[in-house]
């Protein structure tokens, strides 16, 4: 039978805990800066003009086509060149988190702005149409209204990729930065390659424990925003 | 810095042969996974007893784990342990000659199936009851209400999703080189181990990429039309 | 840098030290790694220490990173010296500066079931016996070797396979399942994991043997525009060589002299 | 031929219906009358299992259960041999008005696809949309909507159709022609229970009239017997509200 | 005070209103008849601007433009100076009968939150819902939805309110309620414009009347001028349908 040894599991999981911070506010800072971005590209998305339609759905296109490393090391090789030759400023000095985080971002925004749009696009016309005829703009209508229900929408589909994004370390370990995941690794080759089972399944653990808080949460959001609404429930 | 273009184009041409096994881990990975996600998706919709816990506890945990974990017992004790079980109950099977693509398909299914299940799940609540209900009471069984009335509808604001799921497992599919199993991806790292040619080999798994993704982002896109025409939602806004 | 800048303060103050980035992949133990203390550590690392210690007119920083941020950064020039336990080839030298001398050196050998010791003793054995060999990561040296080996052995090849890094305890596992015939690692790993008393699988010790099949020399690998820095890395190994300083590192990290088993 | 008995529903704590019994014949024309809010539409979907009720019995044809205790081929069984018309319409939104209609009759009633187009058409054109067969409900008026509602339910040829006020968007026009598809489809024996604010619908065609209020059957009778001699002083005082000369005064 | 002229108005190549010319005064109550599919509901919607006429001109009070090229500014002006009862009601799903008739006070008439409770209550009221407050819209019935799209209209005092169809849903009984509240905030001198079939309340308290087909008028003028002396064709055919006494043959 292939070795195994549990306590090696408890034993990992004080070394490995110490970097679920670095993961969290990655991700915690990816999630803020992509939302907000996807917020914008699906306005223009669903709204906008045919320019900053085609710009968002181009966006979109582009972002999703590209495997995240390669956008890693676009931002950590092309944006301090881009900066240093086109204004001169120079971020080299720059913590490697911020590009990490910048990444994160660019393709959680892709993301997210087609969870927003699919989202959005299922809310009836005539929620919006009975807002604006008793003389709400149409930016209270959607935030009053719309939003909400819309929300019960998007955040299963949030929720899937944020915590897709938590377990994304491997590719902040690419360029150095260490996270849990990381971390998990350097104790890996510590060892010699030995334990990688046990390493492995204590950053399970730790996952699926931050998985379940968030899992709680955003469920007790969904039901919050969630009132008022009849679904296919059996019949 | 300069770039060896004999180097990417050869390595494109190589490459490329991975575009198939991308592909195929792809379509066999969805096949599978949309009946299991949908059910996984009903049974938390109408609360089926036990279904719906065991299904939640399927969704957070495999969400939770990383799929190295996930891989490593699939594909590296989950035959061991078979071996063994085969050895002493003398049968000759030989576990370890199956195509390690077999494992990619189970790992990815598994997790494309818990990320689906979430998508339908929202999906299917955007549809109105009295679409059920009007259905169930024209006659129609669950089954055919679901076929023919509520999954057309919840298509409309699953196809994106699906589409982000569909991208994501396309790009995740490079995870299977740790199965041995050779993508786009691993193909070309293979070819940039010798000379250092990663910058080269980067560019070409991009350039395929885009290729690949940009057809499947399309054909969503064709789906996604032909659904919205014949259906309720009108892309016009109100302002 | 700290003990160099000490010596030249005066002189710093006049003289702008050049700064160096030295990126080294941090799960090579004990060649490059991060240390528990989150410090850059291993015996490359250390060397490279040592030489920057040598010369005032640089100043070394050394940035943990992963093997293809580390080739990509060297070459385009956000490093200045890579260290990952890199193996020579003509098509590398096209990319990166190798200097005359080389920094350490690996022992790489074949792990196998130690029932089947008559049969395997080296490669060309193993070869003859299956060449069912594990998979190996191609950006490990031992995947160019055992390619270069096949290169030179058309009719008595080893089965090749790639895969993404995975995990020892697996490749011992299936080994002794037999779902492969022989396990293609550096002997630290083997030493440390199977054979030390303290080892993870020392229960393994009397199933599993190990037979060296060569020592390769490894090198700091330097961006194309750093020839200055290559020679004045070579001048300072030298130094560091005949002072006896890389014996002492060597005693440390490997405990004994893996010098010795490179064929000249 | 369709029977209900002592049928109790809540919502919450909210009782809607308080033991309901509703008999009817085949060929009846039930109609129920009563005030907003007062359970008609409940009532209707317990009939047809949308909605299931606490507790009663429901026995049809050869059928006979306890509602709560109805196994799902039961419920189906009963289903394809009712139609509803429902009174915030349901089209089906994904499909036309030709298909809205032939939906029912393809899969559940297994009507080849010419046939059921062809008999789809007739059905639509009965209730004035010819010239819609091929809109989708978000392209359709109010009134043009509950048509294809009503199309939906009389293609099928059920045994019993419960109809959900059938003509409340339509202008008065159309609720003569409906009606008059109604009471044709009643003269051809079609079982139906109409709930419906129209009351010379309910006088003229109803072969039994059901005035319900806050949950419960306040009074029922041939329509003789409730718009001419209304025994209970609710129904008295709902009828005498119907006059053409309403009070507008507040 | 309000004033539209030649709206034009298609969907796709089906031109769905022809050139409409409406006026109405300050305090009136403009009654719109029509068959199913007259193009009703679209023009109350052009007004509003939920719709986007193809051409044609609005002018309310101080304002008056040109309908396509109308500015976003402009186009909230108008609609917070109006209200509309839609058909099918748009109740907020999220909200509950209360939430619904408040939003528009707090949000959009910046309303203190306890009085805009306090009035949307006595508008609950008076449509008949005192005991609904808490509930949300799939919870009503559907006579109790539409009250309450029809509370939430009038809560925000507006100056125009566009009825469609408002009673629809509703029983004699309440029909007769809701009209007294409709008149009486015509007699306080709110101008409104109903779409309805209630020809009784449109001969009571309308004070002009139009009728409407197929996307032209065919007629107006006072409710004698229409129901007494009707001119054209088309309306007398229209109106002779009306008569209590449907032919239910067909
Ligand atoms: N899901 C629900 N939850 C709570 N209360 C409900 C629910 N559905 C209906 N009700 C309540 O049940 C009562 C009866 O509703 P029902 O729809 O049967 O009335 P109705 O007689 O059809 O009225 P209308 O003529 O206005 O359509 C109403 O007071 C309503 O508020
Ligand atoms: N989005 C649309 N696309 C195409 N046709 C439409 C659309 N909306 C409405 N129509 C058509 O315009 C015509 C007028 O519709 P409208 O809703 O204004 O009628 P209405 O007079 O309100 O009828 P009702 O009394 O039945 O509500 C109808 O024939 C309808 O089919
Ligand atoms: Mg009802
Ligand atoms: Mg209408």
């Amino acid at each position: 039978m292939r070795p195994f040894k549990p306590s090696f599991i408890l034993e990992v999981i004080p070394l490995l805990l110490p970097f679920l911070g670095v993961t969290i506010a990655v991700t915690l800072s990816s999630v803020a800066f992509g939302s907000l971005l996807g917020l914008v590209l699906a306005r223009a998305k669903v709204r906008g003009n045919k320019i900053s339609k085609l710009l968002a759905d181009g966006y979109t296109w582009i972002l999703r086509c590209s495997p995240s490393i390669v956008l890693l090391f676009m931002t950590y090789y092309g944006l301090p060149k881009m900066l240093k030759d086109g204004f001169g400023i120079n971020i080299n000095g720059q913590s490697k988190g911020v590009f990490v985080v910048i990444t994160f971002s660019l393709i959680f925004a892709a993301t997210m702005s087609e969870v927003m749009r699919s989202a959005y696009e299922s809310i009836d016309k005539g929620q919006t149409e009975a807002a604006v005829s008793i003389g709400m703009s149409p930016f209270q209508a959607f935030y009053r209204i719309v939003l909400p229900q819309a929300a019960v929408v998007a955040i299963p589909n949030f929720t899937n990729s944020l915590i897709g994004l938590l377990k994304e370390g491997s590719l902040a370990y690419t360029i150095g930065l260490i996270d849990i995941m990381g971390k998990g690794t350097l104790v890996i080759s510590r060892n010699y390659g030995a334990y990688a089972l046990e390493t492995y399944i204590a950053l399970g653990i730790i996952f699926w424990c931050l998985t379940i808080v968030i899992e709680k949460v955003f469920l007790l959001l969904e039901l919050h925003f969630d009132k008022g609404r009849k679904q296919v429930l059996s019949v | 810095m300069t770039l060896d273009l004999e180097f990417m184009m050869r390595t494109f041409l190589l490459a490329s042969a991975g575009i198939p096994v991308t592909l195929m881990i792809t379509v066999v990975t969805l096949l599978l996974s949309f009946p299991a996600a949908f059910f996984m998706a009903i049974s938390r919709i109408h609360r089926i007893k036990g279904l719906k816990v065991i299904s939640s506890v399927y969704v957070s945990l495999i969400r939770g784990t990383p799929m190295v974990l996930q891989i490593l017992l699939v594909y590296s004790l989950l035959p061991s342990l078979l071996n063994s079980l085969f050895k002493s109950a003398g049968l000759d099977i030989d576990i370890f000659g199956i195509n390690p693509i077999v494992y990619a398909y189970a790992v990815f299914t598994f997790n494309t199936t818990a990320s689906l299940s979430e998508v339908f799940r929202s999906a299917l609540q955007t549809v109105d009851i009295g679409q059920m209900e009007a259905a169930l009471s024209t006659g129609l069984s669950s089954f055919q209400s679901y076929r023919r009335i509520i999954i057309p509808q919840a298509l409309v604001s699953a196809i994106p999703n699906i589409c982000n799921v569909t991208i994501n497992l396309i790009k995740g599919t490079s995870l299977a080189f740790i199965m041995t199993v050779k993508d786009i991806t691993a193909i070309a790292k293979v070819e940039a181990a010798y000379g250092y040619n990663y910058i080269e080999a980067y560019i070409v798994v991009f350039l395929l990429y885009i290729i690949v993704c940009s057809a499947v982002q399309q054909l969503f896109k064709l789906i996604e039309n032909s659904f919205n025409v014949n259906s309720h939602i009108p892309a016009k806004e109100v302002g | 840098a700290c003990g160099a800048a000490n010596e030249t303060k005066g002189a710093a103050t006049t003289v702008q030290k050049k700064k160096v980035y030295v990126a080294h992949t941090q799960t090579y133990v004990p060649y490059d790694f991060v240390n528990d203390k989150g410090e850059s550590d291993g015996f490359e690392v250390q060397v490279l220490k040592e030489v920057d210690k040598l010369l005032p007119e640089y100043e070394f920083e050394f940035v943990p990173t992963s093997d293809d941020d580390l080739l990509i950064g060297v070459e385009s020039g956000k490093y200045d010296i890579g260290v990952k336990g890199a193996w020579v080839t003509a098509e590398r030298k096209e990319k990166f500066i190798f200097p005359e001398n080389y920094i350490a050196a690996s022992i790489i050998g074949l792990t196998f079931r130690t029932e089947n010791a008559d049969q395997i003793k080296d490669m060309e054995s193993f070869a003859k016996f299956s060449g069912k060999l594990v998979p190996i990561a191609p950006q490990n040296a031992q995947y160019s070797i055992v390619k270069e080996y096949n290169d030179a052995n058309p009719d008595n090849q080893v089965e090749l396979t790639a895969a993404e890094s995975f995990d020892v305890a697996d490749a011992y596992t299936w080994l002794l399942e037999g779902r492969y015939d022989a396990y293609f690692n550096i002997q630290l790993s083997f030493k440390n994991n199977v054979l030390a008393d303290n080892g993870a699988y020392h229960d393994l010790a009397d199933k599993l043997s190990f037979v060296p099949y060569r020592a390769i020399p490894t090198w700091p690998l330097f961006n194309k525009n750093d020839q200055e820095l290559a020679d004045a890395y070579d001048t300072a190994i030298k130094q560091l060589q005949e002072s006896g300083r890389i014996l002492e590192l060597e005693l440390e990290y490997f405990g004994e002299d893996i010098f010795e088993y490179i064929q000249k | 031929m369709l029977k209900i008995e002592n049928l109790h529903k809540s919502f919450g704590k909210h009782e809607v219906l308080k033991g309901v019994d509703l008999s009817v014949e085949t060929g009846n024309v039930i109609v129920i009358l009563g005030p907003s809010g007062s359970g008609k539409t409940t009532l209707l979907r317990c009939i047809n299992f949308l909605e299931k009720a606490d507790s009663g019995r429901l026995s049809f044809k050869e059928l006979d259960l306890d509602i709560p205790r109805a196994s799902s081929n039961e419920i189906s069984d009963i289903r394809k041999r009712t139609a509803f018309v429902f009174q915030n319409y349901n089209l089906f939104r994904n499909k036309t008005a030709l298909e809205n209609v032939t939906e029912g009759l393809i899969v559940a009633r297994r009507v080849k696809k010419s046939l059921a187009s062809e008999i789809a058409r007739r059905a639509l054109d009965k209730v004035g949309l010819s010239g819609k067969y091929d809109f989708y409900p978000h392209q359709l008026s109010g009134g043009q909507q509950q048509r294809v509602g009503i199309a939906r339910a009389i293609a099928v040829n059920p045994d019993v159709i419960l109809f959900d006020e059938p003509t409340s968007a339509l202008d008065p026009e159309l609720i003569g022609e409906v009606l008059a598809v109604m009471k044709k489809l009643a003269e051809d024996g079609t079982t139906m229970v109409v709930v419906t604010h129209e009351m010379t619908f309910a006088r003229e065609v109803g072969t039994h009239i059901i005035f319900m209020d806050d949950g419960t059957i306040v009074e029922e009778g041939t329509p003789d017997d409730i718009f001419v001699h209304p025994k209970e002083e609710r129904t008295k005082q709902f009828l005498r509200r119907i006059t053409p000369d309403y009070d507008f005064r507040i």
